[in-house]
């Protein structure tokens, strides 16, 4: 079905479609990893393919346009290089082994000792968090700064002109005020989605979730109330400045938990020495981190989505 | 062979999806359906590296006294942080479309190089 | 065999069977507003079946809880959203196949 | 029985997709995309009782939400780029 699905997003030139049908994908993607019992990284996928990247592209194609103009072109020679390439590929899968097998080198390297081990050590029982957050927490550290200078990227390229064509654009549109049961309804869930996407962040120790997939949802939750109320209403509620702030607050958070545990004679990041117990020094640290995470990713994917629509807006304000 | 197909065709669907989102990227001219495509191409990798770490039998990796066999973490964690910075980094190219768009007047690869020859 | 597992068998059948016909429905029906006849009634009601046989089988603990959260849930956005599908869909002004429109 | 639902729900979830290809309007292949979420939940709900773990219904309210999220957003912009497209049509009069 993924194949049918990705062969579907190839042949359509309608890009709406496409949207949605990548959005399926998402879909069927992570039902996949709840399959091979990856389920955080369902969590997160559920969050992210299934939601923020079609929102993302939605907006997209509202600013560019939805059809695609040109014909596919240099479509034969494109077709034969990835059949070529494909081929080699599958003949290098030959030699990789069997599926689902347990001797396989991936099993054999680091990954018994964390089985083993982690519960010994870190004292969390899902051990995904506890690989991310504790044995690679540089590893981690680097990918939340990624994602924060990805929304630096972001910023940086579409507030650059913005004010310039702030007119005042069709109330009614931006605030959908027309909506009175979506309007309620979601009202009604905005409270319950932050609820759930705390009990996400600060249950991660012991089921699925943690910073990332909570991050995500607290903006979810952040960008439909947008959506429904307008920007300018969810601009009042969170001020952008704060939002900026908290994205950079939450590497810090991050950072100086590093240098916390540097500087009571641990290396930097290693959490066992946080308290006078190993254990539960590396739940603090866990803790500590994983809200940083969170922080982070949720301010960022706000700052992103505000910044879309905030084009969006200026755009249809220039058209008028 | 047959037994080849049983035991490895998750590499061969990854395979398959990856060429799609390879085709997707080379053969279509516009930048959004690009970043569709190249999306497709992350997620094969994904599913590559989670399948890969899938032991037969095995449950997911939260430890419970009453499960033996685990699947390997390793791969979970390092895709789980993946698929935030694919948004992330999908989200800036998303924003370089949106401003190609703004200083060409198109998302297309071919009116924009014509753009440049003139 | 236990009570609670029978009765969780049988409405998980009677669920499996209306998402089925939904199914059905979607794929077969002429128009936008059939189609999401289809698809938004049995999706609720198949949903909240098959939720229930999942409470049988769990018994009391915290998995039904979140599976009373996730029944809640569904119910509050399942006709929601069916209703702003149908709102955007007439204001786009799609019109419903009537029997007068009928031989399009 | 799980597993009769399981593969029911495989079914119905390919009949959707199916849709989601065809759909002549926008609003079928919402519709589909809607349906495909719900359908993703109870499977994801099933499953984790099917192989016997199921503390992680988590992930199924998770898609609960975002689904429901994800309908929402794309409605709203679709009515933005209706709206847009009455916009022009006006200025061309």
């Amino acid at each position: 079905m993924l194949i049918a699905t990705a062969i579907g997003i190839a042949i359509s030139r309608d890009l709406l479609s496409v949207v949605m049908l990548s959005s399926i994908y998402g879909l069927l993607s992570a039902n996949f990893f709840v399959t091979m019992d990856a389920v955080d990284v369902a969590f997160t996928e559920a969050a992210v393919g299934a939601g923020i990247s079609p929102l993302l592209m939605f907006a997209t194609i509202a600013i560019v346009g939805r059809y695609e103009k040109l014909p596919h072109r240099r479509v034969l020679s494109a077709l034969l290089l990835v059949m070529i390439t494909g081929a080699l590929l599958i003949v290098a899968t030959l030699d990789m082994p069997a599926f689902g097998a347990a001797d396989a080198p991936v099993q054999q390297h680091v990954a018994p000792r964390y089985i083993q081990q982690s519960g010994e050590e870190i004292g969390i029982p899902n051990i995904v968090t506890s690989v991310l957050a504790s044995y690679r927490g540089f590893d981690t550290f680097g990918e939340v700064v990624v994602v924060f200078t990805a929304g630096i990227g972001v910023l940086s390229l579409l507030m650059l002109a913005e004010g310039k064509s702030a007119k005042p654009v069709a109330e009614h549109l931006l605030k959908a005020s027309h909506h009175k049961i979506l309007r309620i309804v979601s009202k009604a869930l905005v409270a319950p989605i932050l609820l759930f996407a705390l009990y996400v962040q600060f249950h991660g120790d012991y089921g699925p979730g943690g910073g990332f997939q909570a991050g995500v949802i607290f903006a979810a939750a952040i960008i439909v109330y947008a959506m429904l109320f307008g920007l300018d209403a969810a601009r009042q509620a969170i001020n952008q400045t704060v939002v900026r702030v908290m994205a950079a607050l939450g590497v810090l958070i991050y950072g100086s938990v590093g240098l916390v545990s540097m500087l009571n004679g641990g290396n930097f990041l290693d959490y066992s020495v946080l308290a006078k117990d190993p254990l539960h020094g590396q739940h603090y640290g866990i803790i500590v981190i994983e809200l940083g995470v969170g922080i982070t990713v949720a301010a960022v994917m706000v700052l992103i989505y505000f910044s879309f629509a905030g084009r969006l807006i200026d755009r249809r304000g220039a058209n008028e | 062979m047959s037994e080849m197909l049983l035991t490895h065709y998750n590499y061969w669907v990854v395979m398959v999806l990856m060429m799609i989102g390879f085709y997707i990227v080379i053969a279509q001219g516009n930048l959004v359906k690009k970043l569709v495509g190249l999306n497709i191409f992350q997620t094969s990798v994904f599913i590559m590296y989670i399948s890969a770490g899938k032991v037969r039998g095995g449950s997911a990796p939260i430890l419970d006294d009453a499960v033996t066999i685990y699947s390997n973490p390793l791969p979970h964690v390092l895709i789980l942080t993946a698929i935030v910075v694919g948004i992330a980094t999908t989200a800036l190219g998303l924003a370089l479309v949106i401003r190609i768009r703004e200083a060409y007047g198109s998302a297309e690869e071919q009116e924009i190089q014509e753009q440049n020859q003139c | 065999m236990d009570i609670l597992t029978v009765i969780s068998g049988v409405l998980l059948a009677i669920g499996s069977f209306l998402l089925l016909s939904g199914g059905v429905g979607v794929l077969r029906f002429p128009d936008v507003y059939s189609r999401m006849h289809a698809a938004g009634v049995t999706d609720t009601m198949g949903a909240v079946v098959i939720l229930l046989a999942l409470m049988l089988l769990a018994g009391w603990s915290l998995v039904l809880a979140k599976l009373i959260m996730i029944m809640l849930f569904l119910l509050i956005t399942g006709p929601t959203a069916s209703h702003a599908l149908g709102n955007a869909a007439w204001k786009s002004g799609l019109q419903p196949l009537t029997d007068k429109s009928n031989g399009r | 029985m799980l597993t009769v639902t399981t593969i029911t729900l495989l079914v119905v979830m390919a009949m959707a997709l199916s849709r989601a290809f065809v759909g002549p309007t926008v609003f079928d292949r919402i519709l589909a995309a809607n349906m495909f979420g719900t359908k993703t939940v109870l499977l994801i709900a099933v499953i984790g009782f099917l192989f016997g773990r199921p503390e992680f219904l988590d992930i199924a309210i998770v898609y609960a939400l975002i689904n429901f999220i994800g309908v929402i957003g794309m409605l709203r912009l679709i009515e933005y780029l209706e709206a847009e497209k009455a916009d022009a049509a006006e200025d061309e009069h």
